[in-house]
């Protein structure tokens, strides 16, 4: 049985990685669960400068689901040089950067930076941001957007690219096409969905940023839809995520399509989740007679 | 730290909506007063993330630990419902301690004096309980807004404590603030330590700084991982918008660094 | 202190309906709930012919949410006429006739045989069925559609027109823009949100039409944000829903900016939610000193 | 039907992963077999729908009504935890029943084969009793996998009672539709009534039809209103793509309606 995944030149050992955003840089989950069984580890968004993130509470807890307005904080890419790159170099794990910008330029000048590091073995690129120079709609709205950043950074890099879809959109397909018509090794869906909670003692938005994003269970619905039809429009790889909190969440995004998933708000549930999935995966393969994980694809 | 299942080895009710909960240690780190844990409560998706309260107790003779809590929402309700014997999944123990942030010339000053409101009751009754074990004499004073929130069955004789009530019905009458400025005998070599609501926490830090004395506070905030990963649970500390992470670099800060509103 | 909502030339008694597809056509819930306590009732979709609906089955659970596909079921205007009319007759509740269909032919013959119907107080468009004229693309996800359809049933009738809105586009706030452009005296919103579950097992969508509607608590974030938006982008009132399951909630809808509300899934949890959802808003009304509906308004 | 809230006043288990859940019976309108009723099991979101059970016994004297349920999933789950005392939120009776789907023909025949498999056990132990009453004298077939999960403490001695096993660890080994073609003595003039699953009552239909027997079926199909509004709970009925809701129109229905697949 072989639960290897190849996205672009890059092999995973693996299809299960931690959602950008939910692990930081690795290490602080490195005590509670063995980061070497990671099929990857997606980092937390990386944008040139550092960002001290938005105001708190950054975080309130909807109906199975969670909503966040972290706002991008990082350390920056100099710092992240110093302080995240040494502990990354003793990984075996894949590692995967998430970029983030509020320009075209600001994912440039990421991968620009850290291109030539050995511990980063692929981009991730968060779409989701609001591009500034565009009346601040999200890059990942716009399907001209996404091609010509896509292909922009597609000339930076012989890494794998990763572009990380948006489900705030009116139809994913297309901008999945765009980020391949662009030169992206595969896409990787959802991010976050569009919600609100209204504190109504205080009759104000709890979370200060106001609308915010939306993870965890409640949406693992919306990331299978999208990854189902995303995996029908495009013939690059897809990596599903949204909900996922066993095994089977993830069964279901395989066989939506998916040629990997990710874990996030599951994480803040159960640390070991990771691994859970992926010995589920392999023990649903097995009961299966799975060999390989595109074994999963075209049931539906 | 480390997650693993536990058992509830007694819950029992110690003021009104107020619950102790002990439980076997399994792990051989110790925990110290002003550590937390987080438990993942029921196994549905709702609620959801893992529910974090302060350490108030620990006896390494019997490896058993323990936490007061509040019962204000879902979570808490559900947990108030559960019986000797359940099991509870913990991760634990998380956040810094007073032991790692308080300076060593505050930890050899003669008084100490440890301040607790409402839900951050817990960790300070630990800490009082350290401080006395270290060969302190610690002035715990307790507030709570009526005489029915006292957790007096919790209370430890042997440590000197004062309760304050806004209503009068039990101790002092007034804040646990209005408490220490009625009484200038406190002396501007104490250090005083406080958890519970943050107008609770400004109130000591101010009179901290006013009478030059040491401060320091355990945070809350809305938590998700509770390890320092997603950034979630930040405070504003002193600089231009800089923040800590409440569950890694906290809770426990010196109050000069934070940044109040 | 004053519950009425204005929508258009009606004046509905509370803020608190029932919302399409939930309560069908009033009767089956006349047991459990006293139907002239509600603000309105929004009928299941009609459509000019009966429709059968889709192959079962239609529901599934999700968390906090449930996904369906019922394919519009209903008994077409028709069978209406003689089997609903006579029963909505006897209402004294405001009744607002929700409509559907695959063309711009289908809403305009609907409204064609139902304007003159004294029991009908308005209707409210629902404009997330695919368009089959458009390449199947939903109504609610064009805005040059849903102004031409808006516009296009303006002329038709009188009576208040609430276009229904889909959350599942880039921007909603340019569909309410849209549908005020057109005419309309309100919108709704939200629809269902794009979701799908699998069966791992049977390795096959467990709705057969595949992807299919989620609503409920999960997606109340994602209601309250619409709302949020729409209420800002268009002068006309909004009514908000999704996910409403207790006062608090619609508070929560009504401090967005919404004018009135809808209980749909709730319904099914506790029958009893429509009535309890405005005896809190009563409540809270009275604690804060609020005189209107209208006081809601402004805090965000 | 009305929405109430209830106390359980027993449950036990009765098989294998099978309970049977007493319950006070608030209402005036009495409760027929086939009739279903909702439960809203737990205050959380998750589970969120109400889930459907079918009513196994009324005792008009004591105003107990009963169901038998399976362990499935996590509302079953959570139900079988409960305790006498708990409340329960009640919505029912529900749907159309035995005595109004069965024809007045059928009703005066002498053989009446009542077939139960699964958690379709419930209701038809309660149409046996039905039957029984109405002096009849039916005959009440159980099928199960195995021996465990056969209820022998729910079953009424004075009704003539057959057990069939797959593995044949209790009764007749074989299905319940292996039974009833092994025994010929079954006369023409019988009427079927079964409920389980699907498979079993596709084999009785099939038996029916085959043998000129009247066939009635109990069907299940998920379900989010309970009460004939939501269109959600449909099964295919005879004639070209028609639907009849199961909730509302059924759960009973002459097995020559339905579309089977
Ligand atoms: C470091 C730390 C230590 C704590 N120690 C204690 C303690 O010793 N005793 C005690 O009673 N309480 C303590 N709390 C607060 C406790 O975590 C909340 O009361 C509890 O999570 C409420 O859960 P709920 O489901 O009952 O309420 P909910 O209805 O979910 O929420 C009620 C309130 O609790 C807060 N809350 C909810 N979830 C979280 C979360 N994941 N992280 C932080 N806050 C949350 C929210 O701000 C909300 O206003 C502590 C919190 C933190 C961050
Ligand atoms: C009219 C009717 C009568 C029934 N009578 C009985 C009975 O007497 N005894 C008994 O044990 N079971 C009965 N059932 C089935 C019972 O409703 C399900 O087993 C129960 O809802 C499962 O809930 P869960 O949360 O444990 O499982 P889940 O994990 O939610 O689901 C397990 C299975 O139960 C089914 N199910 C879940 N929710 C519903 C729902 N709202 N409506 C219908 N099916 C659902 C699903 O198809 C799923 O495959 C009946 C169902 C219907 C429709
Ligand atoms: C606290 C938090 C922070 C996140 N930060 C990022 C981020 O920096 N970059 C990014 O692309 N996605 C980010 N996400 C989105 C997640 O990676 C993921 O797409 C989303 O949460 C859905 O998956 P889940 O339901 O498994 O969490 C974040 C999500 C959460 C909950
Ligand atoms: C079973 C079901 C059937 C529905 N049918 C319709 C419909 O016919 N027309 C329509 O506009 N919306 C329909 N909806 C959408 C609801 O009216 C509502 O917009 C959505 O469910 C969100 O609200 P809720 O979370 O309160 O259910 C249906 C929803 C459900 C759950
Ligand atoms: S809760 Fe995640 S960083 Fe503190
Ligand atoms: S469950 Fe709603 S119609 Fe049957």
């Amino acid at each position: 049985m072989d639960l290897t995944v190849k996205i672009g030149s890059l092999t995973m050992s693996n299809p299960v990685g931690t959602a950008s955003g939910t692990f930081g840089f690795g290490e602080e989950y490195g005590e509670l669960i063995d980061l070497s069984q990671l099929g990857a580890i997606y980092t937390k968004a990386l944008t040139p400068e550092p960002r001290p993130g938005n105001a708190v509470p950054r975080l309130v807890e909807t109906p199975s689901g969670i909503l966040n307005s972290i706002g991008l904080a990082n350390p920056g890419v100099d710092r992240f040089m110093s302080e995240k790159v040494p502990f990354l170099e003793t990984l075996k794990t894949s590692v995967i950067l998430n970029v983030s910008g509020s320009t075209e330029d600001d994912y440039r000048k990421v991968l620009e930076k850290t291109d030539s590091l050995s511990c980063i073995d692929g981009y991730e690129i968060n779409i989701s941001c609001p591009n500034v120079k565009h009346g601040g709609l999200a890059f990942g709205t716009d399907p001209r957007q996404v091609e010509t950043l896509t292909a922009s950074l597609r000339k930076m890099t012989d890494k794998p690219l990763i572009l990380k879809l948006t489900p705030n959109v009116t139809d994913i397909s297309v901008i999945a096409k765009a980020a391949e018509a662009g030169g992206a090794d595969a896409v990787s869906c959802i991010n976050t969905v569009r919600g609100m909670v209204i504190d109504t003692r205080k009759r104000k938005s709890v979370i200060p940023a106001g609308i915010a994003g939306l993870s965890g269970p409640a949406v693992r619905p919306v990331g299978v839809a999208a990854t189902y039809t995303v995996s029908r429009a495009v013939s690059i790889p897809v990596i599903g995520l949204g909900g996922i909190m066993c095994a089977d969440d993830a069964i279901q995004y395989l066989l939506a399509g998916a040629s990997a998933v990710q874990v996030g708000t599951g994480l803040f549930v159960d640390p070991q989740l990771p691994l859970k999935v992926s010995g589920g995966i392999s023990a649903y393969m097995n009961e299966n007679g799975f060999e390989k994980i595109i074994d999963f694809h075209g049931f539906l | 730290m480390k997650q693993f299942i536990s058992q509830i080895s007694d819950l029992q009710s110690v003021a009104e909506g107020y619950y102790r909960l002990d439980f076997q240690w399994l792990i051989d780190t110790v925990p110290r007063a002003g550590q937390f844990l987080t438990i993942k409560i029921g196994n549905s998706t709702s609620p959801l993330l893992r529910r974090p309260f302060a350490i108030s107790s620990f006896d390494a003779s019997t490896s058993t630990a323990s936490i007061i809590f509040q019962k204000r929402g879902k979570g808490t309700e559900l947990l108030s419902v559960m019986k000797p014997g359940d099991d509870i999944d913990i991760l634990g123990p998380l956040g810094n301690s007073f032991s790692r942030i308080v300076s060593e010339e505050d930890e050899s000053k003669e008084n100490h004096i440890v301040v607790a409101g409402g839900i951050g009751t817990g960790p300070m009754l630990y800490l009082a309980d350290e401080l006395k074990n270290n060969g302190k004499n610690p002035l715990l004073i307790i507030g709570c807004r009526t005489r029915d929130l006292v957790p007096y069955s919790v209370l430890d004789n042997s440590i000197n404590t004062v309760i304050c009530t806004d209503d009068g019905s039990a101790g002092f009458k007034g804040t646990v603030v209005d408490y220490m400025r009625s009484n200038p005998g406190l002396d501007s070599n104490s250090v005083i330590y406080s958890c519970g609501p943050e107008p609770m926490l400004k109130g000591c830090q101010l009179f901290a700084d006013e009478t030059g004395k040491s401060s320091y506070v355990s945070l809350e905030q809305m938590m998700a991982c509770g390890v320092g990963a997603c950034m979630g649970c930040t405070c504003e500390t002193r600089g231009e918008k800089q923040y800590a992470r409440v569950c890694k670099d906290g809770p426990v800060f010196a109050g000069g660094e934070i940044k109040w509103t």
